[in-house]
């Protein structure tokens, strides 16, 4: 309805391979980028630490996740871990040298992140589907367990947690105690965006493709001349990047003040997990509905809901409302796997083809 | 001199200044467009494009080549294919040698298109395909003169012996190397110098509606005075952009895309192939485009088919929406007074259902549209119109190239052809025939002395074959029919077989009909229905059908057509003069007229007279009132394979009205 | 050599050293063991039966417990809730059958893996909103599970072992063996059987898909119930039995996912593995490697034998 | 057309397969078999099921090991190598049942073809600017060509999921050619198609035989097709090989019409 494509015709193949070929498409994005951008005039604080940060840094680790799960078609349950690895390295690289810029250290924890997952995914050569989760789960526990016994991960601090230290960008407090949402948002989002950008390209250029071919017909791809271990270890290594990037902007930049070991335990892994499911396995776009339904819309039910029940003289308290946010995650998850397996992503597919051929049905 | 518009450079202004044959326009173009887009083809996934430049180049290189394998001042040259650039280049480059090019109907079958072939006298031949190719190597006993052919598309000839067959691209890469030599650069010139507005440029074959297909002459000078009229009429300029996808034998294309893009500077496309010229339309989305009748109306019947599958909701919508649009639609497009409701109405309409159905359809960005080659269904015209679409109606012929009257915006109407286009001379002879002066109008008919005669009379004027009369309320031509097909029942009332037919067709279920009644005591038809709106209707009903000679036959499908006709008599009796022709009977054909059997024309034209003498039975049954009629038909199917089918055919008798009874031609006056 | 001694030799030389210590580690490790292989029985009941990778196997366990505990605090007799924690057992089974299974018949493995998935999140979510989501102590004593331990002299040594282990041991080896014999002897035993080789020979015994899918998941409740009480018993009820729970899939891994037998000797040897591990090597690492070693054993297991301890060698055809 | 395909191939082999066999645990799928494939021609192995043609086929392209036998192709002799190593030394081949990445379009399987001949690493593939996308357009080319070739423009950005068998088979075709093989292996090209599919295969494989000169070696049970498309003729019976030549030769050797033709259809 919305789409006018009468005289987009592509005259070249770089536009007719563009991601988004569709100019109403990019205008879209355009909206959405500048909405997000100038989102800090009208949101208050809590709107920024609550919400749009911790979202953002789900999408990420979703993202991430969906890169191994959805496009290379390898189970993970070892997010959690790989998120941690981010974490810890930042932590450890900042703390032996302050004087670089944290957000280098951000990105560079990603390093260690993928080089971590790489090892974890050389079983994926010998062993697929539910035996290669398992495995996963392997490097998940092993992991948690060095977050929590290897002192030196946390400096031997006697809370054994990471204890974020205050570091500056451009004069401003970015992490620790004085650094305002504002600032922290900017810089998640710059680097979110930046990360999504870069997904985008990769899955769709020859590396998505092999990685996709890897998860259709492993057998077929490799007669194809696609050599099936540097491919899944490659899709390890971004995978975990994002996962551990994501990770390290959740203890510097969402929480700001520190984090202990457990925050990167399994339930970490399986809600991550859940996301791309209900966003939808193998697409980037999916990554980010799903980070929103099953973070952002439980927020939202946390206010909607005692309001709506307020009049009756009805009140829930906090845990309460906590237990039912999983249940319905759980709910949700099985609802969408039986209306549409494919996930949030395919029904904003579907839309959009209808939009495209209105009023025509299809 | 070239004026600066707002829609871009101008360029028709500059047409009068000695540009008087088309080469001498390509190289304008080239000159003043130089890197504007000239020509698109959809190929290997992408819309190619070729700048005016190119095009210039490519367009000299095959002439220097084609001059190498001898073609001659006044010689001509066939092209036959699908509408392919590298087609249209060679028809310039033939035209910078001063040679005749005869664009030739691709989906002629052999025997016809060596009979075409034969009378031009043709000696090289370029074609698109393999299949043209076997064509004319199946028929090469009769085609002594072919020196050589030369193809498009190298799919499938490799092992061919290539001692007469070339290659086009290789001969391009050639000329362009050649052309580096400044001799044969200045031999090319000249040869361009040496074209004179005067020489025959191009040479159309009529299918024509009757006997064996003529050639008709035109004259570069003329095509392009023609043309600049046009282009005037209707501001294109260089920004406009068109798809090819008429067939270049057909004037049509050569008048809209060849002489009016060569004129205006416009972009033409060549579709990726014929499935896809609705998908490729949507892409390209014109600025100008010009159908005939039949795609509006096939058009129409799919977005009415496609709509009966939509949600409940939708379907409501968005016939609630068509409904505002045909009470405002055209009001707001002549720029009449509408109530600002209406007004309201009409835009949130145009969000939810005209915007998105004409980006569907590909027509978003439609500036001018045109139809014509046979009168168009009054409501399927405004339908479009209403729309917001710009579609008008022009009348004319090959032998006028092409224009005798066109609509202008503002003063459209459905029921007439509109005024005479510039520098147009009209006049009528005593049976009502319309004879014409124009522009373009041709020179003869090629090596056909006496039937050149025939069209043209003394005084320069030429005989168009149809019956019509300037509409004394609005001063357009109104054309009833061809002249010869105007006929008398019995009483002495009118009969417009075509008149009549047309109404008819307007009916999406309804694909042609053929009337008759000339010198009966009344009016009877054929009708064919359309197999794809009735044969989902039969679906939606669950009716089964194994053929369309079942459904054809099925008494509901009956019901239905009969309901039409009853509809088509009732609009008769309001008329005036058209009250006696109401149909009596009709019934419902066995099987689908095809072009392959005769029956219509490539245009898709009922051949009228065929028809009559291959259904005698049926007619005859018509008028003796019998209730049902055996027939055996023999049909020839796509390879070419020949076989009967019999049937027997129901008939029935239809629904008439009384009419207020008028003297017969008294407006004919005018 | 310091570290290569450390790990290579002086473990050994501590089992010869102290027998008894080692004796009574192999029994902790049998134990433990034991109840794995019984979390491990639920997965591959349902497996078998209904190709589904149960997810959920483990909150079964949390929830079932917990169901039995909280009913008793709510006033109702030991027994009778037991019998109720049964009955909810059961609702699940269906529950799951007509709201998760039927609707994803025909799905992908991994759809309905991931299902199972979503369905552990309601069942945490009901059993925290109901019971609440502090830990609970097993109701030991009013099921009449025995108390206190027995000490002998042995293997130079002191052995001690907990009667409630023992009761464990036995309890899950009678499971074991009564569901055997559920399988071996009876009709129904026999009907699952068939399902797991084909869905079309099940139809055949004369028993619904559907009927046999809620049979499966009662079973695997039930099952689930007993894993929780023994474990309930040995420590507490508590969500993060579900996290250990999850060992069941190493054990899996080592058993194949369709063996019974598979299940038991793969739950022993992570049981013991782990036990083992933990004791005379964990120290070296600061201890706490139960967490992962049970996972580590798999992964590396699996790289020299994919197919697992029972499963067939794979031929990849084309 | 024929006397065309004659000239073209030589008599130099291109592969030879001798005296291979091949078990699996226990039971033997090929016994003993040699023989070879010229280059440029079109090699026919026919047999009934269970003869151990696709066996054959999946040794050839190294997705099985042989125990015993050697495998020379273009003059390299081995007896096992990674079926990637076979696609890169230019073995392509198409699936029995069609092993197409269901979740991708037309053209993207066909780009997955390229993927040997695409070398920018993952530097340049994050920007997918410059020579990412350079090297991306330069393979959607020959792709297009590809798509052009076999006619299946319409379904260029079509899931391969979406589409019916006949298309599926022939988008399958286009894949491997998009590696370009020196050596193409069908396995039953035309299974389960009807009369007019059939026809269009055949068709394209020798027209790509014709235009591209690729050796084609192709299992097929159709007795009709094999015969008037292939050159030469290895019928395989339990593994072993009981006849081979050219296809009048063998339709008229008694062994094969005991062994296939009499019981076949």
């Amino acid at each position: 309805m919305l789409y006018r494509e009468a005289g987009q015709y592509k005259t070249g193949y770089t536009a007719d391979m563009a991601v988004f070929p569709i100019a109403q498409d990019r205008a879209g994005i355009a909206i959405i980028l500048a909405a997000v951008v100038l989102l800090p005039i009208v949101a208050n604080d809590f709107m920024l630490q609550a919400v749009m940060i911790p979202f953002l840094v789900f999408a990420l680790a979703a993202i991430g996740l969906n890169l191994l799960t959805g496009y290379t078609g390898l189970l993970s349950l070892g997010t959690g871990g790989f998120m941690g690895v981010g974490a810890y390295a930042c932590y450890k690289l900042t703390t032996f040298f302050p004087e670089v810029n944290i957000v280098i250290w951000i990105l560079v924890s990603g390093l260690f992140a993928a080089g971590v997952g790489v090892i974890f995914g050389l079983p994926s050569l010998r062993i697929k589907g539910f035996y290669l989760m398992v495995a996963t789960l392997a490097s998940q526990f092993f992991l948690q367990w060095c977050f929590n016994r290897v002192q030196w991960l946390y400096n031997y601090n006697a809370s054994g947690a990471i204890e974020v230290p205050e570091r500056y960008l451009f004069g401003w407090a970015l992490t620790g105690a004085r650094a305002t949402p504002t600032v922290r948002y900017y810089v998640v989002l710059t680097i979110v965006v930046a990360l999504t950008w870069i997904a985008s390209n990769l899955v769709h250029g020859r590396i998505g493709r092999s990685w996709m071919a890897v998860r259709d017909m492993d057998i077929a791809a490799e007669l194809m001349g696609i050599r099936l271990l540097p491919t899944k270890l490659l899709a390890f290594a971004v995978s975990s990047f994002y996962c551990g990037v994501a990770g390290a902007l959740m203890v510097f930049l969402w929480y700001a003040t520190g984090a202990e070991y457990n925050v990167f335990d399994i339930n970490q892994s399986f809600y991550i997990l859940s996301m791309i499911i209900i966003g939808g396995l193998g697409s980037v776009l999916g990554a980010f509905f799903g980070a929103a339904l099953i973070y952002i819309l439980p927020i939202a039910l946390g206010f909607a809901v005692p309001a709506l029940l307020a009049p009756f003289g009805l009140h829930i308290g906090a845990d309460t409302l906590e237990h039912v946010r999983l249940i319905i995650i759980g709910a949700l998850i099985i609802f969408f796997l039986i209306v549409e397996p494919h996930g949030l992503a395919r029904l904003w597919q579907i839309g959009k083809h209808k939009l495209r051929m209105w009023p025509f049905p299809y | 001199m070239r004026e600066e518009t707002a829609k871009g450079k101008c360029v028709t202004a500059a047409v009068a200044a000695g540009f008087d044959t088309f080469p001498r326009l390509l190289a304008r173009n080239a000159a003043t467009l130089g890197d504007r887009p000239a020509m698109r083809h959809k190929d290997y996934g992408i819309w190619q494009t070729w700048t005016w430049k190119e095009v210039n180049e490519n367009a000299r290189a095959l002439a220097i080549e084609l001059h190498g394998l001898g073609l001659k001042r006044g010689d001509t040259i066939a092209i036959i294919g699908a509408n392919r650039p590298r087609l249209y280049w060679t028809m310039m480059a033939a035209q910078m040698l001063g040679a005749v090019s005869v664009p030739v109907y691709a989906d002629a079958v052999a025997d016809e298109m060596a009979y075409v072939l034969a009378h031009a006298e043709i000696g090289i031949a370029v074609v698109q395909d393999q299949e043209q190719v076997d064509k004319l190597l199946g028929e090469s006993e009769r085609l002594p003169l072919i020196r050589h052919i030369l193809y498009d598309e190298p799919r499938g000839l490799k092992d061919y012996d290539h001692s007469r067959l070339h290659p086009l691209d290789a001969f391009i890469a050639r000329g362009i190397s050649r052309l580096a030599d400044r001799a044969q650069r200045a031999l090319l010139d000249a040869e361009i110098a040496a074209g004179k507005g005067s020489e025959t440029s191009v040479m159309l074959y009529t299918s024509g509606t009757t006997g064996r297909s003529k050639g008709v002459m035109l004259t570069a000078e003329r095509c392009i005075a023609a043309a600049t009229d046009s282009v005037a009429l209707d501001k294109l300029t260089d920004r406009d952009e068109v798809l090819a996808y008429l067939p270049m034998a057909w004037v049509g294309d050569h008048y809209m895309n060849y002489a009016q893009g060569l004129v205006s500077g416009f972009c033409m496309s060549c579709p990726e192939s014929a499935e896809t010229v609705q998908s490729d339309l949507r892409e390209i989305g014109p600025s100008f485009y010009f159908a005939p009748p039949r795609v509006f109306e096939s058009l129409l019947t799919r977005v009415m088919i496609r709509m009966e599958d939509a949600s409940a909701l939708k379907r409501a919508m968005f016939h609630y929406f068509i409904g505002i649009a045909r009470k405002y639609g055209e009001k707001l497009l002549n720029g009449e007074p509408v109530p600002l409701g209406g007004r309201l109405l009409y835009a949130i309409g145009n969000l939810l259902v005209y915007g998105p159905l004409k980006n569907v359809l590909g027509f978003s960005r439609i500036r001018v549209g045109y139809t014509a080659g046979e009168a168009i269904g009054p409501e399927l015209f405004s339908f479009y119109r209403s729309l917001g679409i710009n579609l008008k109606q022009l009348y004319g012929q090959t032998e006028a190239f092409l224009y005798i009257t066109v609509q202008v915006d503002g003063d459209v109407r459905a029921d007439t052809v509109g005024p005479l286009a510039p520098h147009v001379e009209v006049r009528f002879s005593e049976t009502g025939e319309v004879l014409f002066k124009s522009p373009g109008m041709f020179t003869g008919y090629f090596k056909d002395e006496e039937r050149t005669h025939e069209v043209l009379a003394a005084d320069g004027f030429i005989k168009t074959g149809d019956a019509g009369f300037i509409d004394p309320v609005s001063g357009h031509l109104k054309i009833i029919d061809r002249a010869k097909d105007v006929g008398r029942l019995t009483g002495g009332a009118l009969f417009p077989p075509k008149y009549i037919e047309n109404k008819l067709k307007f009916f999406p279920n309804i694909k042609e009909a053929v009337a008759f009644g000339d010198g009966r005591d009344y009016a009877t038809c054929f009708i064919n229905i359309d197999l794809s709106a009735v044969g989902n209707w039969a679906e939606r009903n669950g009716i089964s059908y194994g053929s369309y000679q079942e459904l054809a036959g099925h008494p509901r499908v009956y019901e239905i057509i009969a309901g039409h006709v009853a509809e088509v008599n009732r609009s008769l009796a309001q008329e005036p003069r058209m009250g006696g022709a109401q149909i009596r009977r009709f019934l419902i054909l066995h099987k689908e007229l095809d072009a392959d059997d005769g029956e219509l024309t490539r245009t898709q034209k009922v051949r009228r007279g065929f028809v009559a003498g291959r259904y005698a039975v049926l007619i005859d049954a018509l008028y003796s009132g019998a209730t049902e009629q055996d027939v055996t038909t023999e049909v020839t199917f796509e390879d070419g394979r020949k076989g009967t089918i019999s049937a027997r055919v129901r008939i029935a008798e239809a629904k008439t009205f009384p009419w207020r009874d008028e003297p017969a031609r008294q407006d004919e006056a005018a | 050599m310091d570290v290569l001694y450390k790990v290579l030799v002086d473990p050994f030389l501590q089992m010869g050293g102290a027998p008894d210590l080692f004796v009574q580690t192999l029994w902790e490790g049998f134990v433990v063991g034991t109840l794995y292989a019984l979390i491990a029985l639920g997965f591959v009941l349902i497996f078998k039966a209904s190709g589904v990778f149960n997810f959920a196997q483990g909150i079964m366990v949390v929830f079932a417990a917990l169901t039995l505990v909280g009913l008793y605090e709510k006033g109702v007799p030991a027994y009778a809730a037991l019998l109720l924690a049964i009955g909810a057992m059961f609702l699940i089974a269906l529950g799951t059958e007509r709201l998760v299974l039927r609707p994803l018949v025909n799905q992908p493995d991994i759809i309905l893996f991931m299902a199972t998935f979503g369905l552990t999140y309601v069942l945490i979510g009901l059993g925290e909103l109901i019971f609440g989501g502090s830990p609970k102590v097993m109701i030991a004593d009013q099921l009449l599970l025995p108390k206190g331990d027995i000490t002998f002299q042995a293997f130079g040594g002191i052995v001690q072992l907990q009667k409630i282990d023992i009761a464990a041991a036995v309890i899950a080896s009678l499971m074991i063996a009564a569901l055997a014999v559920f399988f071996q002897k009876t009709r129904i035993g026999r009907a699952l059987r068939a399902v797991a080789d084909s869905h079309k020979a099940a139809l055949s015994v004369g028993i619904s898909l559907n009927q046999i899918w809620v049979i499966v998941w009662f079973t695997a409740g039930v099952v689930a119930l007993v894993t929780g009480i023994m474990w309930g018993a040995r420590s507490e009820v508590s969500f993060a039995l579900q996290i250990i729970a999850l060992k069941a899939l190493p054990v899996l891994i080592l058993g194949g996912f369709t063996s019974i037998p598979g299940a038991i000797v793969g739950g022993l040897i992570i049981g013991l593995g782990e036990k083992l591990g933990e004791f005379y090597w964990g120290g070296l690492v600061g201890g706490g490697i139960e967490s992962w070693l049970a996972y580590m054993i798999a992964l590396i297991f699996l790289l020299f034998r994919p197919q697992g301890l029972f499963g067939e060698r794979i031929i990849e055809r084309i | 057309m024929t006397n065309e395909r004659e000239r073209r191939q030589s008599n130099d082999i291109i592969l030879a397969v001798e005296d291979v066999t091949l078990s699996f645990g226990g039971v033997r799928a090929i016994t003993g078999v040699s023989f070879d494939i010229r280059k440029g021609e079109i090699r026919a192995i026919i047999g009934p099921n269970g003869a151990g043609k696709t066996s054959m086929l999946n040794v050839i392209n190294g997705f099985y090991f042989p125990e015993e036998g050697r495998i020379t192709f273009r003059g390299q002799t081995r007896q096992r190598m990674r079926p990637h190593v076979a696609a890169s030394q230019g073995i392509a081949r198409t699936f029995q049942n069609v092993a197409l990445f269901k979740g991708m379009t037309t053209l993207d399987n066909i780009m997955v073809g390229r993927t040997l001949k695409m070398h920018k690493g993952l530097f340049w593939q994050i920007w997918r600017h410059g020579p990412a996308l350079a090297e991306e357009v330069e393979h959607r080319k020959v792709a297009e060509e590809i798509i052009d070739f076999l006619e299946i423009q319409h379904i260029r950005k079509t899931p391969v999921g979406r589409l019916p068998y006949g298309l599926q088979k022939r988008v399958e075709l286009g894949r491997a050619l998009a590696m370009e093989p020196d050596l193409l292996l069908l396995d039953e090209p035309m299974a389960g198609m009807n009369l007019e599919e059939k026809e269009d295969m055949s068709r394209f494989i020798v027209d790509v035989n014709n235009q591209y000169g690729t050796t084609i070696a192709l299992i097929e049970h159709d007795i009709g097709v094999v015969m008037d498309l292939s050159d030469r003729i290895v019928v395989l019976e339990y593994g072993r090989k009981i006849a081979d030549g050219k296809p009048e030769v063998v339709k008229s050797d008694q062994r094969v019409i005991d062994a296939y033709l009499g019981v076949a259809h």
